[in-house]
């Protein structure tokens, strides 16, 4: 008889670790790996050039500018909503995308910091998600928006070096 | 002596085969999580052999890749973390025999068969196992519970082997046990 | 009243029914969650100039490691002395957590520009590989600042001095180490599994 | 975060005086479950006992379950944890082998030891032999070093070649497992041996 009361007492703090292990641990739908097979892909950052090509086949994609609310306020890309970075909460996230039918492409300063938003907004599991490819020169951008499409902008990871060992020696 | 003196103590009953197997669940448990290992003990009675053969002949361990593999680095194979444990069972045995009454000096067999050949069939399975175990890199504790703890193929076909071939021969070896 | 075999299956049928409520283990184990992320991500600490990077390579710092996250070729063709090469692709083998994850030797992670060691950086500090370093403007920058700088002016402070020894040391210590035939660097590539050597167990 | 003691950082000491821990409690787990009794252990092939899978199991699904709530907690890192590589055919082989032994012997080598510990002489044979067999191993390894390396799949887990999760397959393993108790009762009482399965 006391060894089945014994039995269901050690049960008991068993089930509650079991509960208390589960809330806050369902944050991410995608892991890394799954992120990682998406930046492979390589379809994630997209130039201006396709985004107005989007843009003509889609009206209602929506561009996303997560600089500071300054920032913004300072310029930004046509018909694009601020999303400030710096305070942004998990239930804002969700909520801020929540009821969004359409593409939304993020761009900020530069393409990597976008880039770090959309990493983490699709493994949070936001749908239709794209960077924009801004390069250095986001003032620019906005700048000459109009006149830009058929100039390619700097991409950040092209070499804009060339290595020669034969002036190795020359110093 | 000793065993003399506690065959006073009162014999308890094993303890139910259910919470034993709890008991060594946490047991393997803990050596996960102090150590990142499973248990073994075929691997130490290894290890004790090569310390022998290499106290015995240098010159053979030298001479050979197994024996050289446990002595690479200035390694001394005594001081294996499986052989310390195989101590520690050894102690843990004691314990659990004296607290049970059951420490005696005997040779368990069926009553139908000699001493001699009771201690001949445990030799041979004891060359057989240990041999075997080497081979599949682990026995019953170290491939098949260990490996099964943490779900590996290799543990479950290791155990599948051990418990299938053991069935398929039971047959013949009759005799000896009941 | 129930028997202890009963009890026993109950409990383990239980318990082995609820833990598949429970979350990956993989996923979950010392990984960040979103607010975790966000406030890491929005810390500068993140990033090296390539200056400092210059004077940690120049001074042969041991407290970091540098990982160039590029394709192989680009490594081959460039790079960072002392770095070793993880493409950005396979960053999450698990080979390399010995690397990632050393509570002593900080990664600092560079590619051509910010965008893959960004990748990077995200993918490992999500993972729970904190305290790592993107090395801010990459290769590109690491040439504009470190190998093609000149000092223009009238006065050299003491501070712009020091710089541009730092860069003067790193160029040179750069350009030897990228002038080595191709079979003499292969020789950093080949990254040692730092882990899988610890791990012992079984009965081998 | 666990494992706590990694084999290359820890002082040579404590490690091996956590393996001397262990070892007493898994000595006592088996001594305590009546593993140090051969005739108990062989009646496992002969259905009058069914200790050995009762023990087993119960263990393997207590360590599987823990380790699992464990690592879901961020409290054990599976991956530092040692997973045996799979050898197909030296793993087949070698347990072939381990069964004749275990019939022929009555005991594994972990019974041994804490059968040995109790006074057993019997087990003391049997680990001499053991001995002998891994020396036997030793000599004849280089006639048989090309089979033991062969056919490697790495440490590869049974949950992931069927396609399963980690958990759904042990609750598949824990189900199958109890079925496999109730079966072994219903066995013990076909073959009941009492006289050899009262106290020894």
């Amino acid at each position: 008889m006391m060894k089945n009361y014994l039995f269901l007492l050690l049960l008991v703090p068993l089930v509650i670790l079991i509960i208390l292990a589960l809330p806050g641990k369902r944050s991410f739908r995608f892991s890394g790996e799954a992120i990682l097979e998406q930046i492979g892909q390589n379809t994630h950052i997209i130039s201006v050039h396709k985004f107005k090509e989007f843009k003509a086949g889609e009206p209602g994609i929506q561009l996303v500018d997560l600089r500071s609310v300054n920032e913004f306020a300072n310029g930004h890309l046509p018909e694009a909503v601020n999303m400030p970075a710096e305070s942004l909460g998990t239930g804002e996230i969700y909520r801020f995308f929540k009821g969004m039918e359409s593409d939304r492409v993020l761009y900020s300063g530069e393409t990597y910091q976008a880039e770090k938003y959309w990493i983490l907004f699709r493994q949070m599991g936001i749908e239709n998600l794209y960077v924009l490819e801004t390069g250095y020169a986001l003032d620019s951008l906005i700048m000459n928006w109009d006149s830009e499409s058929s100039r390619r902008i700097l991409v950040d990871e092209d070499p804009s070096f060339t290595f020669q060992p034969d002036t190795a020696f020359n110093y | 002596m000793i065993s003399i003196h506690l065959e006073i103590m009162r014999r308890k009953p094993y303890m139910n085969p259910y919470l034993a197997g709890v008991l060594l669940g946490l047991v393997l448990l803990g050596a996960m999580v102090i150590s990142g290992r499973g248990l073994g003990a075929s691997g130490g009675i290894k290890y004790c052999v090569v310390s022998i053969v290499g106290a015995v002949s240098q010159e053979h361990v030298a001479g050979a890749d197994y024996y050289s593999k446990y002595y690479q680095g200035g390694k001394k194979p005594i001081n294996n973390w499986l052989v310390f444990q195989i101590l520690g069972m050894v102690v843990g045995g004691f314990i659990s025999g004296a607290v049970s009454g059951r420490l005696t000096w005997k040779i368990e067999k069926s009553p139908k068969i000699s001493k001699p050949r009771r201690l001949i069939l445990a030799f041979l399975g004891g060359v057989f196992f240990v041999y075997g175990g080497q081979m599949a890199r682990g026995c019953t504790s170290g491939a098949a519970l260990s490996g099964m703890a943490v779900l590996t193929t290799a543990g479950f076909v290791t155990m599948i082997a051990i418990f299938g071939s053991g069935f398929l021969f039971a047959w013949f070896f009759r005799k000896n046990w009941i | 009243m129930f028997s202890i075999r009963f009890q026993v299956s109950a409990i383990l049928v239980l318990l082995s029914g609820l833990i598949i409520l429970l979350p990956d283990a993989r996923q979950s184990s010392g990984e960040l969650n979103v607010p975790g992320m966000l406030e890491v991500m929005n810390e500068s600490g993140q990033f090296l100039t390539v200056d400092q990077v210059a004077r940690m390579v120049v001074y042969e710092d041991t407290s970091i490691l540098l990982v160039d996250v590029r394709d192989t070729e680009a490594y081959r063709a460039v790079h960072i002395p002392g770095a070793i090469n993880l493409p950005v692709s396979d960053i999450l083998n698990p080979d390399w957590s010995g690397y990632l994850d050393d509570p002593v030797v900080r990664p600092v992670f560079y590619s051509n520009g910010n965008t893959m060691a960004g990748e990077a950086w995200m993918i490992c500090t999500q993972k729970g590989y904190t305290g790592s370093y993107i090395m801010k403007g990459g290769m590109n920058e690491w040439y504009r600042e470190v190998m093609e700088s000149t000092f223009e002016g009238e006065r050299i402070t003491a501070a712009d001095n020091a710089t541009f020894e730092v860069r003067y040391r790193a160029r040179k210590f750069f350009n030897r180490m990228n002038s080595t035939p191709d079979s003499l660097k292969t020789a950093f590539l080949e990254v040692k599994r730092k882990k899988e050597d610890d791990l012992v167990g079984g009965c081998e | 975060m666990a494992p706590i003691l990694t084999s290359s950082e820890t002082v040579q000491f404590i490690n091996l005086l956590s393996a001397f821990l262990v070892g007493t409690g898994f000595g006592f787990a088996l001594e305590q479950g009546g593993f140090s009794s051969s005739r108990k252990l062989a009646g496992m092939f002969y259905g009058y006992d069914a200790t050995v899978l009762k023990v087993f199991f119960t263990a393997a699904i207590v360590a599987m379950i823990g380790s699992r709530i464990l690592s879901s907690m961020g409290l054990l890192d599976m991956d530092l944890v040692f997973h045996n590589q799979y050898y197909i055919g030296p793993a087949i082989v070698g347990g072939g082998i381990m069964g004749v032994g275990f019939v022929m012997g009555g005991f594994c080598p972990g019974t041994g030891i804490s059968a040995a510990a109790i006074g057993k002489i019997d087990a003391f044979v049997f680990l001499g032999g053991g001995a002998v067999g891994a020396f036997l191993f030793a000599e004849t390894y280089p006639l048989i070093q090309e089979f033991l390396v062969s056919g490697n799949r790495g440490p590869v887990k049974l949950s992931e070649s069927l396609g399963l999760s980690d958990t759904e397959f042990i609750f598949l393993v824990t189900v199958i497992a109890v079925g496999m108790f109730w079966l072994a009762e219903q066995t013990e009482k076909k073959f009941a041996r009492p006289d050899i399965t009262k106290e020894y």
